[in-house]
C-alpha cells in the first residue's frame, strides 16, 4: 500500500501561483476556491526586508481533525494517505472547516454553475463545448474512486457541499502525479510515495532537512517543506488573494 | 383505538416528510448520495487525445499538450519533450484555456459606425466586406506612398513570417513595440560587443550575478523569459550561484537575492562607472583581452576620433616602442600612457576610460546612488575575485577563458541614460574580459555579429525633410523607432521637420492607448489616422477608439511558426498547431494575411505575398511555393519543414510538437570560441562614432537635449526628470508581474482573479509621512520637467518594506481590453503618468518608464 | 408485570444505545485511519442510539400508564 | 352550537384555557407573520444557496463559515437544557415555592429545542441529505453525534414525557368540564384518577426522571461545548473551560427567559398570588449564583488569555478586549454584571422588584447571545494559525430574518400552548 505525500521546495518556489491555476483548470473549481493557494510573504523593514513564498495544498493529515470531526463520515482517511472528501454523503455543516487549522476547505456557496467567472452558456460556445460548463470541464471528476468506490474527485461542486485539494485522487489513480506538481515550472512541488525509498520525495526526504507546517498542532501533516522556515508571527502576507464568492 | 390513532398520525408524518423531500429535490435537484450528480459528462477514455501546440501567452513559446476530449479542450499541460519548459507551464499558459473560450472574444470582423476617439459602435460584417474594405485603403495610401501605412506590432506571435513578408509586401513601415521593452540595451548590446539582445547569465557556469532590475525571477531575460530562465536560474543556485539584485524592489528577485542594492532609479549609470573605476582601481582587469578583442588600445588624437593611417586605427607597440596597425601580427600594444605621432598627442582608448572614470569612486556614487559606499566597494571585489581573471576551462577539447562573473539587464534599459547605462554595465564586463567568455555575459544563443555593429557605426545624419520615424535625424540618428515619438511627431510635424505622416495603421495585436507610455498623447494622435485596422482576438482600448475595421484573430486555434525552443542550450524548433477549429469566426493571422494580400491583389506573382513568405522562410526549390496558387497555412509550414529535411513535413510537429535537434556545440556557442574569437570584430569600449554623431547633430543645429549622451564614453549626467520641483518628492518606477503578459492576459477571469486591481507599491515609512495606511485611495500625479505638465491617476496603496522609501511602484497591463467583464475597474495604467518625448526618451528614441511623481490621499 | 416492563425497557434502552454506539456505529480508531472508520456497521446505528434513547424514557411512560394489576 | 355557547362554557376553565381574547388573537397574527417572513427568507436561501448569509469561508475568503445559526443553536440548547433542570430541581427538591413554573420551564425546553434543531438545519448546506444522511452515518467520534442525539433527541423525549406525565392530573381535572377539549384531556389524562396510588406512582416517576436528567443535562450540554472544545486548530475554543462554562451559561440565559416568562403570564393571568414574589425570590436566587459564576469564568478565561504562550490566544484576548469584538464583548460583560449587582441588592435588602427582576432576565439572555456569538465567530474570522490576515463576517437580512422568525415561531407555539392547556397547576379548589 502506497503511501503518498507532497515536498514543497521553498528554495525553489518563485511564488509564481502556477500551481494554483493549474489546480483549478484540473478540477474545475469555482471563482474564489483555491484548493492550492499560494502566499507570498514579506519579514523584517527596509532595507533588510526577506520575499519569500509558501504554497498550502491540503496537508491530507494523518491525525486529520476534520476527519475526526466529521458527523457523516463524508470526510475520510484513506489508507494511501489521502483524505478524501465523499461530496455525495457531506451535508455541508463545515464541522470540517472550522476544525481545521489550515484554512483548505472551501464551501460551494452557491450553485456552480452560477459561479464560474463567465456566463458559459454564449450561443456560438455550445456546439463546441457541448453545453459543458466550465468548458473545460474534466470529464474524470464525477466517478468514484478507490477500493470504496466513493466520490471523492473535485465532483460537481454541488452547492450546499464542502470540498477541498484532493491531491488529485483521479489523476494520482491512474498513475499520474497531481496537476499542482505536473505545472510547477521549476519543480518546486514534489508528489509522490513515501513507501518506495527511491521515490523522489523519499530521497528529498533522506537528503534535506524539512518541516512541516503547525507541527505543535499534532496533526502530522503528508506535505513537507524544504529549506526556508514556517511562518512565524512576524511575517506580512502580500499580494494576497482576496477574492470573495 | 389509541394504537390505530397512533399509526394514523405517523402515515400523515411520512407523507408529510415525502413530501418535504419531494419538494427539496424540486428546489435543489440533487437530493443526496442516492441520486447520481450532473450532466452525464463524456468518459475520458472514449474519444480522448493529447494534441501537442505550443503557448500562445507568453514569448517564449513553451510546448504544451492539449488533452482534447470529444473534440473540446480540457486542460494544457507543459510538453516533457519540449526543452524549454520541460513538461512545465506558468500560471498564464495553464489559464489560457479560459481565454480560448472566452465568449467575450471578437467573433466576427466588426466594421466601426460612429466617429473615433470615443468607444465604438462596430457593426458584424462578413469576412468578404472587410477584408475588401481594408484592401480598398490599402490601395488608395500605396498609390501615395506605400510607408504612409503603419504596420504596428505588439507581440503577436509567429516572428518574421509576419513581420517582413507582409510589411515587405505592401511596402508599409514597420514599428515594433521594442522601445517599449528593452531596445536600448539591445542597440547598447549591438554597439558595444556586436551581437543582438539583452545580457544574460551562463546559468551553467556562471559563479556571481548581477541581477540588474526587476526581471529575475518575474520575466527572465529578453531571449528566455519565464520558465527556462527560472529553471537554469534554480539549477545555477544550487550550484552555489550569488545574486546581487540591483533595483529599487526586492520583490522580483523573491528569497534569491543574497545581497539587495536598493538603487535610486536612473543612477545605474553612475553604480556601472563606480565599479569600473573600482575594478581599474584594484587592477583586477583582464588587458590580455582588451588588448586582443577590444579597442581599448586604439590610440585616439586630441579631436577624440581615431588616430587613423590610411582607414586603419593604430596601436602603440610596446615591443618595437612604434606605431602600428592595430592589426598586425605579434604586438604588445600600449593600454596606458601617452605618446607623440608626429607631432599629435596620443593617447590609448584604455588610457582615456582611466581619466574618464577616475572621478567616479565608490563614495561619489554611494551618494549618487542612495546606496552605502561599503556596498559597492564589496560587489567590485566580489566581481574581482570571482571573475578569476586568466583562468581557463576546457569544453569539449576546446580550451575557454572561464569568467563566471555574470549580469542580466532586461527591461532596465528603460531609462533616459539606458543606451550609455547597458554601454557602462558591458564595459564593467569587459574590464573582467568575461563577456562570452565560459560563466560570462551571454547574449544571444549563438554567436551572432548584428549587422546593426556595423551599421550604427556607419549612421549620418542626414538633412531635412525626416522619414517620420526620424530615423537618419538630426534628433535621434540612432534609433529605436518610438511608436511615442511618431505620436509627438503627427501631432507637430514641423518641429521635426518631417513632410510625409502615415496615413493608415495596421495594428496587429498590439494597444499602444494602454501599452505604451504617454497615454494621453496617443489618444490625441490617433485621431490622426485616416484609417485604422486592428487585428486582435479581442477589442483592444485602441481598438475600441480607433479601429475603423477589426478582424478576429485566433488563440491557439491555428498553425504559427516556425519557433525557435532553444533552452540556450539545446537547438530546437516548434510550431503552434491548432487545438481544435478556430472558435467563431476568427482565423489565423497568417490566413488573414493570405486573404488580405488577395483581395489587394497583392498575393501572387514576384513581389507577392507568396514570393516574399518564400523568402522569409528561406524556402527553395523544390519546395518554394508556386506564385500563382494560394496554399493553405498548413501547406506553406509543410512546405518549410520538408526544406528542413523532415520527410514528414508538418506532420512530424503535428505528432511531437517539438524538433530537438541536438545540444549546441560551445564552437557554435560561445564568442570566444570562434576563429578568430568574435569572429573578427573588435568591441567598443571607445565609441568613437558616438562623438562624430554628435559634432554632426550640432552641426545640424540639434538641441542639447538631443546630442547631450552621444559621448565615447559613458558619461554621467542627472537624469532630466531630477529637474522636476521638489514637491515632486518620489520617482515612479513600474514592472510587469507575473500574472500577465502584455494585452492579452489581463482579462483572463483566471489570471485577474489573481491581481483583480491596480496597486501602487509603497514603502510604510514614505506612507505614514504622508498620513497614507494601507489600501487607502490616493492620487498619484506627474510632472514633466521640461514641459512643466501635470497628470494624476487614482489607486489603491499596498505597503510593501521591499521597495525604497522615495520610490513608488505601479505594475502595468491591467484594463486592456475594453467591455470585457473582468478588465472593467482593473485601475488605471501606469502608462498615463509616464511621457514620451525629450528629456524621457535615450538618445536612441527608446523611452523611459521613470517620472517623478507625489501621492497625496484621495 | 409493570414494574418488570419497565425496567425491561430502561435496561433495553441503555443496551440499545450501549450496543449502538459501540458496536453498530462506526468503530473509533483514532485517530481514524481507514474508510472503515467512516461507515456504521450496521446502516442508521444512530437512530437505534436515538431509539434507545427514547426507550429509557418511555419506560416511565408504561410504569405510569399501565394499569396495576387487579386494578380497574 | 354558537361561539358564544362556547365561550360561555369555557368560562369554566382555569388560566384562560380555551378564551380566545382579541389581544391574544393579534398577538398570534403577529407571530405568524413574523413566522412567515422567516419562511421567505429561508426559501430564499434554500433556492440561492448559503450565499445569501454573510458568511464565507475562513482563510483566503477571510470569512467565518459559521455565524448566527451556530450561535443561536448553542444559545436555544442552553435554554433548554437549563428549563428542563429547573423543572427537575423543583421535582427532586419538592421546591413547592416553584411548582407553579414548573410546566412553563418543561413547555420551554421543549420549544427551544424544536428552535434549536431548526437553527442546525438552516445552517447546513444539504439539509435534505442531513434528514437522511445523521440518522444512517453518523459517527460517534463526531462531537455533533452529542450534539444532535443527547442534546436534542435525548431531551425532546425526555422533556415531552416529563411535561406529558406531569401533565396528566392536570389533565384528568380538566375532563371534568364539558368542553370541545374534553377528548384531549381524555387522551392526556389516559384513565388517570388521581388516586393516591397513582400519585405515589407519579411522584416516584418524577423523582427518578429527575435523579436521570441532571448527568444528562450535564453530558448533553457539555457535548455541545465539546463541538468547540476539541478543536485545537482554533485558538479560543480549545479549552477545558469551554464546556463548564457553556454548562453555567445555559442556567443563566434558561433562568432568565423563565423569571420573564412568569412574570408576563403573571400579569396576563392576573396570577399574583400563586405566582408571588416567592416564586421570582427563588428564580432571582437561581439567576444571582449563575450569574456570578459565570462572570467568574469570564474573568479566568480573559486571565488565562493574557498569560497563554501561544501569541494567537493574547491576540484574541486583546481582540476581544480592544478589538474588532470589544463593543460585544463588553456590552456583553456589563449585561452580566448589572443584573448581577441588581440581584444582589434584592438579595441583600430582601426586596424583590418584578419589573427589576425581570429586566434582569432580558439583560442576561442578551449578554447570553452576545457571549455565544463571541464563541462562535471571531476565532474564524481573526484566529487563523497561518497568516491569513484578519477576516470579516456580518450577518445579512436572511440570518436575522430567519432567527427573529425562530423566536416568533417558540413566542406562537408558547401562545398556543396556553390556550389549550393550563400552564400551571390546576388546583383543587379551583374545581367545582
Amino acid at each position: 500500500m502506497a503511501k503518498y505525500a507532497m515536498v514543497i521546495d521553498l528554495e525553489r518556489c518563485v511564488g509564481c501561483r502556477a500551481c494554483m491555476e493549474a489546480c483549478k483548470v484540473e478540477n474545475d473549481t469555482p471563482q474564489a476556491v483555491f484548493w492550492m493557494y499560494v502566499f507570498r510573504f514579506e519579514e523584517g523593514r527596509y532595507p533588510n526586508t526577506r520575499v519569500w513564498f509558501l504554497p498550502r495544498p491540503c496537508m491530507h493529515c494523518d491525525n486529520a481533525p476534520c476527519v475526526k470531526v466529521c458527523p457523516v463520515g463524508a470526510r475520510y482517511k484513506r489508507p494511501d494517505g489521502l483524505v478524501a472528501t465523499d461530496w455525495e454523503r457531506c451535508i455541508g455543516c463545515r464541522y470540517c472547516e472550522v476544525a481545521c487549522p489550515y484554512g483548505v476547505n472551501y464551501f460551494n456557496w452557491k450553485a456552480p454553475e452560477k459561479n464560474y467567472y463567465l456566463d458559459w452558456k454564449d450561443r456560438d460556445l455550445g456546439p463546441v463545448t457541448h453545453g459543458a460548463t466550465p468548458p473545460y470541464k474534466n470529464p474524470d471528476l464525477e466517478k468514484p474512486y478507490g477500493p470504496e468506490r466513493r466520490r471523492i474527485a473535485g465532483g460537481g461542486h454541488l452547492k450546499g457541499v464542502i470540498e477541498k485539494c484532493t491531491f488529485c485522487v483521479h489523476r494520482v489513480e491512474k498513475g499520474q502525479t497531481t496537476a499542482c506538481a505536473q505545472a510547477c515550472p521549476v519543480f518546486a512541488i514534489q508528489f509522490g510515495d513515501l513507501e518506495d525509498p527511491n521515490s523522489t520525495v523519499s530521497r528529498l526526504l533522506k537528503k534535506r532537512p524539512h518541516f512541516r507546517l503547525l507541527e505543535e498542532a499534532g496533526t502530522q501533516p503528508r506535505v513537507f517543506y524544504l529549506g526556508g522556515h514556517p511562518p512565524g508571527g512576524e511575517v506580512r502576507q502580500i499580494e494576497g488573494v482576496k477574492a470573495r464568492v | 383505538m389509541g394504537v390505530k390513532l397512533t399509526r394514523r398520525t405517523f402515515l400523515k408524518g411520512a407523507a408529510a416528510l415525502t413530501a418535504f423531500v419531494a419538494l427539496g429535490r424540486l428546489l435543489d435537484g440533487r437530493l443526496n448520495t442516492l441520486v447520481s450528480t450532473g450532466p452525464p459528462s463524456p468518459s475520458s477514455a472514449a474519444g480522448e487525445q493529447w494534441v501537442p501546440t505550443t503557448c500562445w501567452i507568453g514569448k517564449q513559446d513553451c510546448g504544451m499538450l492539449a488533452r482534447v476530449v470529444d473534440g473540446r479542450v480540457v486542460t494544457l499541460e507543459g510538453n516533457p519533450a519540449h526543452p524549454r519548459n520541460r513538461g512545465t507551464l506558468c500560471p498564464k499558459g495553464v489559464a489560457q484555456i479560459m481565454a480560448l473560450y472566452d465568449p467575450n472574444r471578437v467573433k466576427t470582423p466588426l466594421i466601426r459606425t460612429n466617429e473615433k476617439g470615443v468607444p465604438g459602435r462596430f457593426r458584424p460584417a462578413s469576412w468578404e466586406e472587410a477584408l475588401t474594405l481594408v484592401a480598398e485603403k490599402i490601395k488608395e495610401v500605396r498609390a501615395k506612398d506605400p510607408k504612409l501605412i503603419l504596420w504596428q506590432k505588439g507581440r503577436s506571435k509567429g516572428g518574421a513570417i509576419y513581420d517582413d513578408a507582409f510589411v515587405k509586401t505592401i511596402g508599409a513601415t514597420k514599428v515594433g513595440h521594442g522601445t517599449y521593452c528593452a531596445d536600448a540595451g539591445l542597440r547598447a548590446a549591438e554597439y558595444t560587443i556586436g551581437p543582438r539582445g539583452g545580457a544574460h547569465p551562463d546559468f551553467r557556469h556562471t559563479r556571481y550575478l548581477l541581477s540588474w532590475g526587476w526581471n529575475l525571477t518575474n520575466a527572465g531575460g529578453n531571449k528566455l523569459c519565464f520558465i527556462t530562465w527560472n529553471q537554469q536560474f534554480m539549477e545555477a543556485r544550487e550550484r552555489g550561484m550569488k545574486v546581487v539584485h540591483i533595483d529599487p524592489r526586492l520583490r522580483p528577485a523573491g528569497p534569491f537575492a543574497d545581497e539587495w542594492l536598493p538603487i535610486r532609479p536612473g543612477t545605474d549609470l553612475a553604480l556601472a562607472l563606480a565599479l569600473c573605476h573600482a575594478l581599474i582601481a584594484q587592477g583586477t582587469i583582464d588587458r590580455e583581452y582588451l588588448k586582443k578583442y577590444t579597442n581599448a588600445p586604439f590610440l585616439v588624437k586630441e579631436d577624440g576620433l581615431f588616430l587613423r593611417v590610411g582607414d586603419k586605427e593604430q596601436v602603440w607597440d610596446l615591443k618595437s616602442k612604434a606605431l602600428k596597425p592595430f592589426d598586425a601580427q605579434d604586438l604588445d600594444p600600449a593600454l596606458e600612457g601617452e605618446f607623440t605621432v608626429d607631432g599629435a598627442r596620443v593617447k590609448p582608448a584604455f588610457q582615456l576610460f582611466k581619466e574618464h572614470v577616475a572621478r567616479y569612486t565608490p563614495e561619489w556614487a554611494a551618494e549618487v546612488c542612495g546606496l552605502p559606499a561599503e556596498q559597492v566597494r564589496r560587489v567590485a571585489r566580489e566581481l574581482a575575485e570571482n571573475a578569476m581573471i586568466g583562468s581557463t576551462i576546457v569544453l569539449e577539447g576546446v580550451t575557454l577563458p572561464y569568467r563566471p562573473v555574470s549580469m542580466m539587464f532586461y527591461h532596465m534599459s528603460q531609462q533616459e541614460l539606458g543606451f550609455q547605462a547597458c554601454r557602462a554595465m558591458f564595459i564593467l564586463f569587459m574590464l573582467l574580459g568575461a563577456i562570452e567568455a565560459v560563466g560570462g555575459v551571454r547574449v544571444d544563443f549563438t554567436w551572432k555579429v548584428d549587422s546593426n555593429y556595423e551599421a550604427l557605426e556607419r549612421v549620418k545624419v542626414k538633412d531635412p525633410p525626416y522619414d517620420y520615424t526620424l530615423k537618419d535625424s538630426k534628433f535621434f540618428p540612432i534609433n529605436s523607432v518610438n511608436p511615442g515619438m511618431i505620436a509627438k511627431m503627427m501631432l507637430d510635424p514641423q518641429k521635426y521637420q518631417v513632410d510625409k505622416v502615415p496615413e493608415m495603421a495596421i495594428l496587429h495585436m498590439v494597444n499602444p492607448v494602454v501599452s505604451f507610455t504617454d497615454q494621453p498623447l496617443f489618444l490625441e494622435a490617433y485621431k490622426r489616422f485616416k484609417f485604422v485596422v486592428a487585428l486582435d482576438p479581442w477589442l483592444s482600448r485602441t481598438a475600441d477608439l480607433f479601429a475603423d475595421v477589426v478582424l478576429p484573430a485566433a488563440t491557439l486555434e491555428k498553425y504559427e511558426g516556425p519557433l525557435g525552443a532553444t533552452d540556450q542550450y539545446t537547438d530546437a524548433t516548434a510550431f503552434r498547431l491548432p487545438v481544435m477549429e478556430p472558435l467563431y469566426q476568427s482565423k489565423g493571422e497568417l490566413d488573414i494575411y493570405l486573404d488580405l494580400c488577395e483581395a489587394a491583389g497583392l498575393l501572387y506573382g514576384k513581389g507577392g505575398y507568396l514570393d516574399h513568405l518564400n523568402k522569409e522562410l528561406g524556402l527553395k526549390d523544390p519546395y518554394k511555393l508556386d506564385l500563382n496558387a494560394k496554399p493553405t497555412v498548413r501547406e506553406i509550414f509543410d512546405r518549410w519543414a520538408r526544406s528542413q529535411g523532415l520527410a514528414e513535413g508538418i506532420a512530424y510537429f503535428e505528432k511531437n510538437g517539438v524538433w530537438v535537434k541536438g545540444p549546441f556545440s560551445p564552437k557554435k556557442y560561445y564568442g570566444y570560441a570562434q576563429s578568430p574569437p568574435f569572429g573578427g570584430i573588435r568591441h567598443r569600449l571607445y565609441g568613437e562614432s558616438l562623438l562624430r554623431l554628435q559634432q554632426e547633430m550640432q552641426a545640424k543645429g540639434a538641441e542639447r537635449v538631443y546630442w547631450q549622451d552621444y559621448t565615447p564614453f559613458p558619461t554621467w549626467r542627472e537624469p532630466t526628470m531630477w529637474k522636476s520641483p521638489p514637491q515632486y518628492d518620489l520617482t515612479l518606477i513600474s514592472y510587469k508581474m507575473i500574472e500577465f503578459k502584455q494585452s492579452r492576459s489581463s482579462q483572463i477571469p483566471l489570471l485577474a482573479e489573481l491581481a483583480p486591481q491596480q496597486r501602487l507599491a509603497m514603502n510604510p515609512a514614505a506612507a505614514r509621512a504622508r498620513g497614507i495606511r494601507d489600501g487607502d485611495e490616493v492620487w498619484v500625479e506627474s510632472h514633466n520637467a521640461l514641459t512643466g505638465e501635470t497628470r494624476r491617476v487614482k489607486v489603491k496603496v499596498e505597503l510593501t518594506e521591499a521597495i525604497r522609501p522615495d520610490v513608488v511602484g505601479m505594475p502595468h497591463h491591467y484594463g486592456e481590453v475594453a467591455r470585457h467583464p473582468w478588465a472593467k475597474g482593473q485601475g488605471p495604467t501606469p502608462n498615463t503618468l509616464f511621457f514620451a518625448g525629450e528629456g524621457y526618451v535615450t538618445n536612441t528614441n527608446d523611452n523611459s518608464f521613470h517620472v517623478r511623481v507625489r501621492v497625496y490621499k484621495a | 408485570m409493570r414494574t418488570g416492563l419497565m425496567l425491561l425497557l430502561v435496561l433495553g434502552g441503555f443496551a440499545l444505545q450501549g450496543v449502538s454506539y459501540f458496536f453498530l456505529a462506526a468503530p473509533w480508531g483514532f485517530p481514524p485511519s481507514g474508510v472503515e472508520h467512516s461507515n456504521p456497521r450496521v446502516p442508521f446505528a444512530a437512530a437505534f442510539f436515538i431509539l434507545g434513547v427514547g426507550l429509557v424514557f418511555l419506560g416511565a411512560v408504561v410504569y405510569e400508564l399501565l394499569p396495576e394489576r387487579g386494578e380497574g | 352550537m354558537t361561539a358564544r355557547g362556547e365561550a360561555s362554557r369555557f368560562e369554566t376553565l382555569p388560566y384562560g384555557v380555551g378564551r380566545l381574547t382579541g389581544g391574544w388573537a393579534l398577538l398570534v397574527v403577529a407571530l405568524l407573520a413574523l413566522v412567515g417572513w422567516g419562511a421567505y427568507a429561508y426559501s430564499c436561501q434554500f433556492v440561492e444557496g448559503k450565499v445569501v448569509t454573510g458568511m464565507r469561508n475562513i482563510g483566503t475568503m477571510g470569512g467565518a463559515t459559521w455565524g448566527l445559526y451556530i450561535a443561536f443553536n448553542v444559545y436555544f440548547a442552553g435554554v433548554a437544557c437549563a428549563g428542563i433542570t429547573v423543572a427537575a430541581l423543583i421535582r427532586l427538591l419538592n421546591l413547592n415555592a416553584l411548582r407553579a413554573v414548573a410546566r412553563m420551564a418543561e413547555l420551554l425546553t421543549v420549544i427551544t429545542l424544536i428552535l434549536g434543531a431548526f437553527s442546525v438545519l438552516a445552517d447546513l448546506g444539504q439539509p435534505l441529505r442531513a434528514l437522511i444522511n445523521l440518522p444512517l452515518y453518523a459517527r460517534p467520534q463526531s462531537p455533533f453525534f452529542g450534539t444532535f442525539t443527547l442534546a436534542i433527541a435525548g431531551f425532546l423525549f425526555d422533556s415531552l414525557v416529563y411535561l406529558y406525565l406531569a401533565g396528566r392530573r392536570d389533565a384528568y381535572l380538566m375532563a371534568r368540564y364539558d368542553t370541545p377539549l374534553r377528548p384531549l384531556y381524555r387522551a392526556w389524562a389516559a384513565g388517570y384518577r388521581d388516586t393516591p396510588a397513582e400519585r405515589e406512582r407519579h411522584r416516584k416517576t418524577t423523582f427518578w426522571l429527575a435523579i436521570a436528567i441532571i448527568p444528562l443535562f450535564i453530558t448533553a450540554h457539555s457535548t455541545l461545548g465539546l463541538v468547540f472544545g476539541l478543536q485545537v486548530g482554533r485558538p479560543g475554543w480549545y479549552s477545558a473551560l469551554q464546556t463548564p462554562a457553556f454548562v453555567v451559561l445555559a442556567g443563566v440565559s434558561g433562568v432568565g427567559l423563565l423569571l420573564v416568562i412568569a412574570a408576563i403570564l403573571r400579569g396576563y393571568l392576573r396570577e399574583e398570588q400563586r405566582l408571588g414574589t416567592g416564586v421570582f425570590r427563588w428564580l432571582g436566587a437561581f439567576l444571582l449564583v449563575l450569574t456570578l459564576a459565570y462572570l467568574y469564568f469570564v474573568v479566568v478565561k480573559v486571565l488565562t488569555g493574557f498569560y497563554a504562550g501561544h501569541h494567537h490566544e493574547q491576540q484574541l484576548t486583546q481582540l476581544l478586549l480592544w478589538g474588532a469584538y470589544a463593543p460585544v464583548f463588553w456590552g456583553s460583560v456589563l449585561l452580566l454584571a448589572l443584573p448581577a449587582g441588581l440581584l444582589l441588592l434584592q438579595a441583600i435588602t430582601g426586596r424583590w422588584n418584578i419589573p427589576a427582576l425581570v429586566a434582569c432576565g432580558v439583560m442576561v439572555n442578551l449578554a447570553a447571545i452576545g457571549k455565544r456569538y463571541l464563541i462562535v465567530v471571531p476565532s474564524q474570522t481573526h484566529m487563523s494559525l497561518l497568516p491569513y490576515g484578519p477576516g470579516f463576517y456580518a450577518p445579512t437580512w436572511v440570518e436575522y430574518s430567519i432567527i427573529v422568525g425562530l423566536f416568533a415561531l417558540g413566542a406562537l407555539l408558547y401562545a398556543l400552548f396556553v390556550k389549550v392547556f393550563p400552564i400551571m397547576d390546576v388546583p383543587e379548589e379551583g374545581v367545582r
